[in-house]
């Protein structure tokens, strides 16, 4: 019965896992590119669930077709199309912040850094 | 003709001139700011005639690409939106006036990105309030957020950690509104606001829509820094340019709390918030614990920005605490205070940024004498401050006499108290500066007047003086947020 | 400033010299097939970006800011962003709404114009995209490098 | 009752700030500076002045302005009572400013300019408080007052002065954020704040034992007018130069305080809820203990101005006794009590003021035979004191005839034994200092003399003045019986 309910939403087990694993990272990780690898981790977990959720079992790419099929729903795609660009954004600002960092205080351990900031 | 397109002007002026910027900047340096005065001019002005569209003729509705809702983008604006717009536009515009010499000392030599970045944060913030689909609104939020956090990083030697938290909190708060946005839309089949207003009843009974609503309440309480997820703000205030801080302590948070309010009032009916979730009640009390640890923390600070960072924290307590009291009296005061922050906390960042521009001092127990060498600037920043402890006849008092009046209206004591009690903390942490600034210095040799450059000077002006008069003719903003808060809670 | 250093693999130069204009060219694929199937200008751009940013890695900056130099990459944004600006404006003033490309007098029936009209403005954002992207790297490289 | 619209109360609020601003500018010439503050001066007390015959005649003068919050504006409503405070405050301001200017140029103060304009906006503010309408009004203007004396108070910038304004701060904003507190509760309950001669809290369904809570954070919030246990700041804000001792530490602040507290047993609770509830007998018997309390506190204060400071806590009470004796000889007499102790009062501190200027002495230890060297002060020193133990022929006497009336009136015994005890202990603490002043021999030669002209002036008139209310009390105690018909044929 659980087993069952795990295989049949493994989406959802699959995107919390991940988003578990890159809360953690942005959490407890003190190094400043580890902690960007755990809040890239954690904002494609988010996007793997707007793209399972679009799913529908036996569908097709939404291109048309001459003859009627089943379509997945694209416009979770295209959301995450812009979520995807946002998160490289981010990803972009936070590697040349840490650069920045990392060029002012010779170091990514947050810890050390406070020390230093003090 | 052209006023049909008023809303999506408003953006379209905001990302042309902000990818105009690096063309300006190669043509001269030193035209960058006027160009971005210029933008934010426009937007204010577009603003101001979208508050009186609004008002004279009801609620708009544009449609992007001329897609009907829910299909298409819907921009729509009523008077929440059209409200919160002039604030945050007339601030952008203001404020941009001002940098021109603050950051010119500041950031020398940046200004290109700076402004580019700038004017992408306006249009961002105003994307955010004048936008009916919420998946546009986060879009809007991560884009308004990256400027942020650049132009935070811009900042002296530790902004860069600093805006480095930002960013991770930031982040995770974004992530957490688009899981649910995601929710929502996965219940739906919709991210249209009306439409979603008129569909989520159907399935109020189920969990997943309990999820839904704490993520995103979660989520923006992390933008607007609610205690205790305002970690990042002090942080990110103190080091970030003067301008800037002055920037987003008027506006940013501000917009956060917007999204609160539209999605709580608008997407989900309150009566589900307040009823059948306590979402609401929960938030105030986070509030009122916020408005007291913002004071208290405030008080322990010795550098002016942090202090001013710190009472930011308490200060988006008491709209947090107006909005969740959630009668119309505590929600036009929630409202209004989102006017009177503006206002004052703009002002006294922008005080506190002229200051280090003649002085560099940042720590407030080395201001002496200050009354006497900018005498103008200290007088602005003598009415934001007793603005911000709330005597009249200043805006602070106006939205403070709401919120408590709104507290007692819905029997709650105890929130009554912390509005009061916390006044009389604002005024401690303030009263200090007062006394240092214009006390206690007449035995020393005479001190010479050096004020800040007037356009510098004229924008703190304004501001000083909008505090007063918004706070003489309370009456007029009142009525406006009336009309919409009326409209949503009876 | 030391100079930037250049790969001296001979591999990776032959494999980017042979690889990057087939990338370009895919590029340009995705970017005009946004209308009627799967692409359009945000992966296009990527591609396109993700194209010279080998040939950055092979040939090193220097030669890179030749073709590309940052203030043509900020033009390059900048115009893209003009077009699709542009093309949503185009549509107020023949009467639409923003970017109601249905308005726009540049196909037979609505539905084409349509088409044109998506496609200028996919080409205005690929453009963004690109420049945006490899104005992100070179910043980064530029960092790492000190400069 | 009839009423008229007229610009004259918003004028006279507006003069003394536009006073102020002419100040702030002139503020480099003394000369057109104080020239300015007198101005305005005569000018509002010609304005206060010329309303008198409008009032006599039994009409009320109202004037509303624009609304700052929806349904709460700022009015201005001038009744017999408001008059007769308003009337005292501008007319005193006239003596105080010409006092001030003595008292400052001799003592070559620095940041006059800063002390002017302050001084005319408290003016401003107390003027704003005794024509304000609702509480709404007159909360902003007592906001005002309370920010406005803070630079006045610290005017010294010493460290103690600091301390002093700290205190006067924290006990004055506190009290104003109880008086905020219990204006947002009225207009809550009741959907008004404007003063009505019946009170506006009957019948408006509010529970007995919120009327309580009101009136404790109603009396709270009128801690300006320094009743025990809220009394401390005063004493302490006796830092401040003498003139602001003077006019505000003895006429506007605390009167303000004291009219506040008047309007809102009068205007808000209204005579039968005051009674009803017992709330006016437990005020009575608060005040009467502050009464006495502070007259022994009086006794042991070898600084004249604090000395002074402790007899106006004791007197104040006197006013507020009489309106919570809730009688109209009571009201009558506790009316009357704001006109006569502000002249007695401030003929007290002038003349304190006088004798720092003159002799730098501040002790009453040191002041033995001071009169022969400053005969017209020690003179006018005698007559306020007199006034004060209530002596026939001064003012003091009218007044406490009719608290003593009002007392025996309701048959409380104890109050008017607290009346008569204080009589004599206000003997016994103002009786030393003449007769030592007078008889005693001062241990060194003396050899200073009287102070400048601009200070003895000011207090001989008001020491004249206060007799010449003892002889004839006709003209305001018409006033004062205006304001009594009023509130007892109102209800």
């Amino acid at each position: 019965m659980v087993l069952e309910m795990i295989f049949a939403k493994y989406n959802y087990i699959i995107y919390i896992t991940l988003m578990t694993i890159g809360f953690y990272g942005m959490i407890g990780k003190r190094n400043l590119i580890k902690k960007l690898i755990g809040m890239s981790i954690f904002q494609y977990s988010i996007f793997l669930f707007y793209v399972s959720a679009a799913d529908v079992s036996g569908g097709t790419a939404p291109i048309l077709l001459k003859e009627p099929a089943v379509y997945v729903n694209p416009l979770p795609h295209v959301l995450i199309l812009t979520a995807i660009v946002v998160a490289v954004s981010t990803l972009a600002v936070g590697l040349s912040l840490v650069i920045r960092i990392y060029r002012e205080y010779g170091t990514l351990d947050e810890d050390k850094i406070l020390e230093l900031s003090k | 003709m052209i006023t049909d397109h008023l809303p999506i002007l408003l953006i379209i002026i905001g990302f042309f001139g902000a990818f105009f910027t690096p063309i300006i900047g190669m043509i001269r340096k030193k035209l960058c700011s006027p160009w971005a005065t210029f933008i934010t001019m426009l937007q204010f002005l577009i603003s101001l005639l979208l508050l009186y569209n609004v008002l004279a003729a009801g609620n708009l509705s544009y449609w992007l690409g001329g897609w009907q809702p829910p299909w298409g983008i819907e921009y729509a604006v009523d008077i929440l939106n059209a409200f919160v717009l002039v604030i945050v536009a007339g601030v952008c515009f203001l404020v941009s006036i001002y940098s021109r010499k603050s950051l010119g000392l500041e950031v020398p030599g940046k200004e290109i990105p700076l402004y580019t970045l700038y004017i992408v944060l306006s249009t961002g913030m105003l994307g955010i309030v004048i936008t009916g689909d919420v998946f546009n609104l986060y879009v809007f939020l991560e884009i308004s957020s990256l400027a942020a956090y650049a132009l935070i990083a811009l900042g002296g030697r530790q902004s860069a950690m600093a805006s480095f938290n930002y960013m991770i909190m930031g982040t995770i708060s974004a992530s957490f509104i688009l899981l649910g946005i995601g929710y929502l839309y996965v219940m739906t089949g919709t991210l249209n606001m009306a439409d979603l207003s008129i569909l989520l009843p159907g399935i109020y009974g189920r969990p997943v829509l309990l999820v839904a609503i704490a993520l995103i309440v979660v989520g923006l309480s992390i933008k607007t820094a609610l205690y205790p997820l305002h970690t990042w703000l002090p942080d990110a205030y103190t080091h970030a340019p003067s301008a800037i801080s002055a920037l987003l302590a008027g506006t940013f948070t501000k917009v956060g709390i917007y999204a609160l309010i539209r999605v709580m009032f608008t997407v989900i009916s309150p009566s589900y918030v307040i009823e059948t979730v306590p979402v609401m009640s929960m938030l105030t009390w986070l509030a009122a614990i916020g408005i007291l640890a913002g004071s208290i923390l405030a008080i322990a600070q010795y550098d002016i920005k942090r202090m001013l960072a710190y009472s930011s924290v308490s200060q988006i307590g008491y709209i947090i605490l107006g909005v969740g009291l959630a009668n119309n009296i505590a929600m036009t005061g929630g409202i209004l205070h989102i006017l009177s922050h503006s206002l004052m906390k703009t002002g006294l960042f922008m005080v506190s940024g002229a200051i280090i521009y003649r002085t560099g001092i940042k720590n407030i127990y080395q201001l002496k004498g200050m009354g006497k060498k900018m005498p103008y600037t200290m007088g602005a920043f003598v009415v934001g401050a007793l603005s911000m402890i709330g005597i009249p006849p200043t805006v602070g008092f106006a939205s403070k006499f709401y919120l408590a009046w709104g507290a007692l209206e819905a029997g709650k004591w105890v929130f009554v108290i912390v509005i009061l009690l916390s006044s009389l903390l604002t005024a401690v942490y303030f009263w200090r500066i007062f006394e240092n600034v214009y006390f206690g210095v007449h035995e020393t040799e005479e001190i010479k007047k050096d004020e800040a450059p007037l356009s510098m000077l004229i924008p703190i002006v304004i501001f000083a003086a909008l505090v007063f008069l918004a706070g003489i003719f309370a009456s007029i903003p009142i009525e406006v947020i009336k009309i919409w808060v009326i409209g949503v809670l009876p | 400033m030391k100079a930037a250093p250049v790969s001296n693999d001979i591999i990776l130069r032959t494999g980017a010299s042979i690889m990057v204009p087939v990338i370009l060219l895919w590029g340009f694929y995705v970017l005009v097939h946004g209308a009627i199937g799967p692409g359009g200008g945000f992966q296009a751009g990527v591609i396109l970006a993700a194209g010279f940013i080998l040939y950055t890695t092979a040939f090193g900056l220097k030669e890179a800011k030749k073709i590309l130099s940052v203030k043509l990459l900020m033009v390059i944004a900048s115009t893209g962003l003009f077009i699709y600006t542009g093309v949503g404006v185009l549509a107020i003033i023949f009467g639409g709404n923003f970017l109601e490309y249905g308005v726009i007098p540049i196909g037979e029936t609505p539905a084409e114009a349509s088409k044109y009209g998506i496609e200028m403005v996919e080409i205005g954002i690929g453009l963004t995209v690109m420049a945006i992207m490899l104005s992100i790297f070179y910043d980064i490289v530029l960092k790492e490098k000190g400069g | 009752m009839e009423t008229i619209t007229s610009f004259s109360p918003g004028l006279a609020v507006l003069v003394s700030l536009l006073g102020a601003l002419m100040i702030l500018i002139s503020g480099r010439r003394p000369n057109i500076r104080e020239g300015f503050s007198l101005l305005a001066g005569i000018t509002k007390f010609g304005i206060v002045a010329s309303m008198i015959p409008v009032v006599m005649s039994g009409k009320l003068i109202e004037l509303r302005l624009w609304d700052v919050l929806p349904g709460l504006p700022i009015m201005f409503r001038v009744d017999a009572f408001g008059l007769l405070f308003g009337l005292i405050a501008s007319f005193l301001w006239i003596f105080t400013t010409l006092y001030s200017i003595g008292y400052m140029r001799t003592l070559k103060e620095h940041a006059q300019t800063r002390f002017f304009f302050c001084f005319a906006i408290a003016l401003s503010s107390a003027i704003g408080i005794a024509f304000s309408a609702n509480l709404f009004t007159l909360f902003i203007f007592f906001e005002i007052l309370t920010i406005s004396t803070y630079p006045l108070v610290v005017h010294i910038e010493t460290p103690e002065a600091m301390k002093a304004g700290r205190k006067y701060l924290l006990y004055l904003l506190t009290s104003g954020v109880f008086l905020l507190f219990s204006i947002i509760a009225v207009y809550h309950y009741t959907g008004t704040t404007d003063f009505a001669f019946g009170g506006i809290i009957a019948g408006n369904g509010i529970p007995a034992n919120m009327v309580i809570l009101l009136f404790v954070t109603f009396m709270i919030g009128s801690a300006k007018a320094a009743f025990m246990p809220f009394h401390s700041w005063l004493p302490s804000a006796m830092i401040a130069p003498t003139p602001v001792s003077a006019l505000l530490h003895a006429v506007a602040v605390v009167k303000a305080g004291v009219f506040v507290a008047t309007r809102i047993i009068l205007y808000i609770f209204g005579i039968d809820v005051m009674s009803e509830t017992g709330l006016a007998l437990a005020m009575a018997y608060v005040v009467a203990f502050t009464i006495i309390v502070a007259s022994l506190f009086a006794l042991t204060q070898d600084n004249l101005k604090k000395r002074l400071a402790y007899s106006t806590i004791s007197q104040l009470s006197y006013i507020i006794l009489g309106v919570a004796m809730l009688t109209p000889a009571g009201i009558t007499g506790g009316m009357m009590h704001i006109l006569n102790h502000a002249f007695m009062k401030i003929t007290l501190f002038f003349c304190a003021g006088a004798f720092i200027v003159a002799s730098g002495k501040e002790k009453i230890s040191e002041m033995n035979g001071i009169a022969k060297q400053m005969p017209f002060t020690m003179i006018a020193f005698t007559v306020g004191a007199l006034g004060m133990a209530g002596t026939p022929i001064t003012a003091g006497f009218i007044s406490k005839w009719y608290l003593l009336i009002a007392s025996v009136e309701i048959s409380q015994i104890p109050l008017l034994l607290v009346l008569l005890a204080s009589t004599l202990l206000n003997v016994a603490y103002f009786f030393p200092i003449i007769i030592n002043a007078f008889f005693k021999k001062p241990e060194r030669e003396l050899s200073y003399k009287e102070a400048p002209l601009f200070m003895l002036v000011p207090l001989l008139l008001t020491a004249l003045i206060s007799i010449i209310i003892g002889i004839m009390p006709d003209e305001p105690l018409a006033l004062v019986s205006i304001a009594v018909q009023n509130l007892i044929g109102g209800t």
